[in-house]
């Protein structure tokens, strides 16, 4: 999968926020004036009151919102006011694990892990080599052939990991991750994103877990009344 | 192999059924339209071709069968036409024939037998052109002055206008299954969007182009055409033989048999496949609007 | 209050839209086949009306018109069939008439002045029973040997025949359009429960009955019949003004004008109501059917 | 709202398990030879792996299947082979909160609330009085009017669980109903359970927080490879 990485060469912050603001229609700015610099192959946590902007934030960095106001920069590429044309390219260098998951309730387990590898037109055999490997190392080789609404929670939850990885993507953006899950998988899980982490890719997970939190020794961006504050790693745990 | 695999769901969803349904009806509508039209276009050639080029000459002379200057003049109508570069063929209507179409007035006694009629002359014209008929006309009536000549254009003027008038019809009716066809896509269409706004916000995440999500549901859409289309043809076929059947068991003959040209049945044969490209070209355009309205 | 609260979303979904579509259409093509039939029907009547009762009697005396001989026949059947008990009233055409009826044969020039005509007779009976015209008929042969009696029918018969066939035809889509009506109903209902799958385990979960959401599915699917009929009728309107200017343009006069009777219009206006009534039972049998294959 | 609880003077289980099993379709059994009896006003959690068949055992509770085998019986009612139109009334004695929210998108967050009581016939007046009071008490009162779709993860778990105790349910079932909050809001929602509980409700919560687990002194329910096994409240734990 060597032509995804092509542009591997690249030296600099990964994100870059500049005085970055967003707000909803007409409503108020959910945020303003966040400044932030992710550079690569780091790792954070963003964690925050429920509803203080966490997935909004996110949002942003995947592109699916442009912020109203500031400046954002993803792998060095000013794209605030991108072309959309352009957008694309610079998705696929993305990972994403949505909230609510978002899986495709007409594809199987196995189709919705292969979506972002068949968008980027890479070849079925090192699509079936992958999907099956990821699949099996998040415990579920079984459901591969399964209809998304046929699988629990967390089963649910681990498929949209693997989605959001299966591409060895630069930068992972992941949403409450391990909501549906318990510990023990959660770690797991967590190691799959450190094990990425140490190959270079850039992570940043939303968690409510506080004890997720404090068990890695991760730095922290905290987001609560519209203010971004940037904290330290846990003392004394892992990393 | 991965250009014909679909992202979205063909089957299930609401959207696609009414499109397959819409446009089997559509494409039904357009074939009856069709052949209407087609059918009035062979039945205005029919009653022409079985018109155009004959005449009929009544020579007002109320004399004797066997009245030598009767015969004279009839002769010399006769002999006029025949020469004449723009008649085929003129011939005398047989004295019996004229009797038979009086009979309505004289009834069959051996009254008609001894009454003086008319002469009435049959012209096959070599050709249609009104100039000509209007040569023949003066020729004949310097010859027998007050000769009556029917071209037989004035009845048919009536039912052709009413024919072109259906015609019309089937014409507006084949515009509007083309408007209401592309209405129906763009609407489904926008509809889909609605319904697989996930499906898209996902596929968009993960890197595809306006173009490749556009391109799905273009495919979808001549997909469904192409299944309303083909069950839209289905559904003529028996419709048509129906109609058939009712006719010419209402009044065998009324209608001429006509057979439509091969053509015909080709047009009748793309109409799904048009369906098709401009549900096709409708689903792109629409789908790359919707696209372009997003980050 | 609560009684007319939806649970389920009536607008944008799509199998909403695609019953008011397909409501429309069907109603469109049934309120057409009604006016096709009533049109038909009037037309019969109207020409049955106009023929109805009337007889014409061609006297086949080939006399001069000042013969005594001839005018003592005709004064004899007149005499006849006015003291026929069946016969309204019966007259001579007058000679000019039967003239300008044979113009087409001899002309207008003074060759007709001269001729013998044979004499006909206009006879409106009081009934229309073919028993009453056959006595008629006795009558006047036992007068006048040889008179020939035309009651009109054999024309009407073959029209007739027609027009029964095109209302055959029209009631035929009727029925079609009834049961798909009926069909669309189940599909799109049988839809909108995929749909709206989990709106409805959630109202399951919260205790409503299987009334209560069949309830509201029923209520959906009035409401978009009404909607969808209620269109079809708006494009039938000008619809049928087209139709008419059409046929007013083309040919005045050979379509008798024909006012439909009230009641025409009530059934039309009925439709909608008529597709709302279809739609909630057909919608609260599938909804109540489905549900209870659930828990 | 006395006419929702009538029935309160029943004395007995609240539910009653005995020998369930139950299987999807043509696939394995999930759980088997399940019997339990949770007594009236008691508090239990519902624990266990990823996939182990906790969301199942709970939509046997709230009558969404029905058990392949064994008995069920809910409010002292046998239901295993109850006649369908039957079941609405006992469902109105639930309250069910699921893993995946399940808000009805076109509905405002109040509607959605409301729901339960408009469905019960409860007069307008009541419906405004308790919806909005259990909107403030959830921190939503400002989104009122809101639709689901346009409210951060968080704040839907908050309207799904609102919507699950407003008409004051004999028994709450709730499947993992904190995992998209912070452990301040968490606290929050948990003190309302135990506000019910204390009133005479029963609760069961299925969950994969080990922190909740553990904070609160109540006994655990533990759904492993098949089998229920019971265990005693964490010690040293508040109540
Ligand atoms: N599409 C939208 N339209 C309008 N407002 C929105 C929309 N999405 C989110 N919001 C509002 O923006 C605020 C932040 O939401 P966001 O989902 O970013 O919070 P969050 O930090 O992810 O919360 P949680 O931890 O509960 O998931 C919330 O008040 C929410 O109501
Ligand atoms: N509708 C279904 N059809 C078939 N299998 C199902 C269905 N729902 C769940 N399962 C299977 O049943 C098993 C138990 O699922 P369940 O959702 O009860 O687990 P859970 O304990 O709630 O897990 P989690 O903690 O991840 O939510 C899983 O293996 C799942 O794949
Ligand atoms: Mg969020
Ligand atoms: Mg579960």
């Amino acid at each position: 999968m060597a032509q995804l990485r092509k542009k591997s060469d690249f030296v600099g912050d990964t994100v870059q926020l500049e005085d970055v603001g967003l707000r909803y229609a007409d409503g108020p700015e959910i945020f303003s004036n966040v400044s932030l610099a992710i550079p690569q192959s780091s790792f954070y946590f963003l964690t925050g009151p429920s509803g203080a902007g966490k997935t909004s934030l996110l949002s942003l960095m995947y592109l699916a919102k442009r912020p109203t106001r500031g400046r954002l920069k993803l792998f060095g590429d000013d794209v605030t006011d991108a072309k959309r044309s352009r957008l694309p390219a610079i998705r696929r260098r993305l990972g994403v694990v949505f909230q609510d998951f978002r899986l495709l309730e007409h594809m199987t387990a196995f189709d919705n892990v292969a979506l972002p590898l068949r968008i980027a037109k890479v070849s079925e055999a090192t699509v079936e080599k992958n999907v099956t490997e990821l699949l099996k190392w998040v415990g579920l080789e079984e459901f591969m052939q399964a209809r998304p609404s046929v699988l629990s929670g967390g089963q649910q939850q681990r498929i949209a990991i693997a989605r959001a990885v299966v591409h060895r993507p630069k930068l992972i953006l992941a949403d409450e991750p391990t909501g549906n899950v318990d510990d023990t998988i959660a770690f797991r899980l967590m190691q799959l994103f450190v094990e990425l982490h140490k190959l270079g890719t850039s992570v940043i997970i939303a968690t409510h877990n506080e004890h997720l939190v404090s068990r890695f020794a991760f730095p922290r961006l905290h987001l609560k009344a519209g203010t971004l504050t940037a904290m330290p790693p846990a003392t004394g745990a892992e990393s | 192999m991965i250009a014909l695999r679909s992202e979205l769901p063909l089957k299930g969803d609401t959207s696609s059924r009414f499109v397959v349904w819409l446009v089997m009806v559509l494409v039904f509508m357009a074939s009856i339209a069709l052949t209407t039209n087609a059918y009035i276009g062979a039945l205005l050639f029919h009653w022409n071709q079985s018109v155009t080029g004959t005449l009929t000459i009544q020579i007002p002379v109320m004399l004797d069968a066997k009245d030598p200057a009767s015969t004279a003049t009839t002769e010399r109508v006769l002999d006029v036409l025949n020469r004449h570069p723009a008649v085929e063929r003129a011939t005398a209507v047989p004295r019996e024939k004229v009797t038979e179409l009086l009979k309505p007035w004289f009834g069959a006694g051996e009254a008609v037998a001894d009454l003086p009629l008319p002469v009435l002359v049959d012209v096959r014209l070599s050709t249609s052109e009104p100039s000509a008929i209007n040569a023949v006309s003066n020729s004949v009536q310097s010859t027998a002055p007050g000769a009556v000549i029917d071209d037989h254009r004035a009845w048919l003027n009536r039912v052709i206008g009413l024919a072109e008038g259906l015609g019309a019809i089937a014409i507006t009716a084949m515009a509007l299954v083309t408007i209401a066809l592309g209405l129906t896509i763009v609407f489904a269409t926008r509809a889909s969007l609605a319904e697989f706004a996930q499906v898209i916000d996902v596929l968009h995440v993960v890197g595809a182009k306006d173009g490749y999500i556009a391109g799905q549901f273009a495919r979808r859409a001549l997909v469904q055409s192409l299944i309303g289309g083909g069950a839209g043809l289905l559904l003529y076929a028996p419709t048509l033989g129906f109609i058939a059947w009712l006719a010419s068991r209402i009044e065998p003959g009324i209608l001429p048999d006509i057979s439509f040209p091969a053509s015909h049945w080709v047009v009748l044969a793309a109409l799904p496949f048009l369906a098709g490209l401009i549900a096709t070209i409708t689903a792109n355009v629409t789908v790359r609007r919707a696209l372009s309205a997003k980050v």
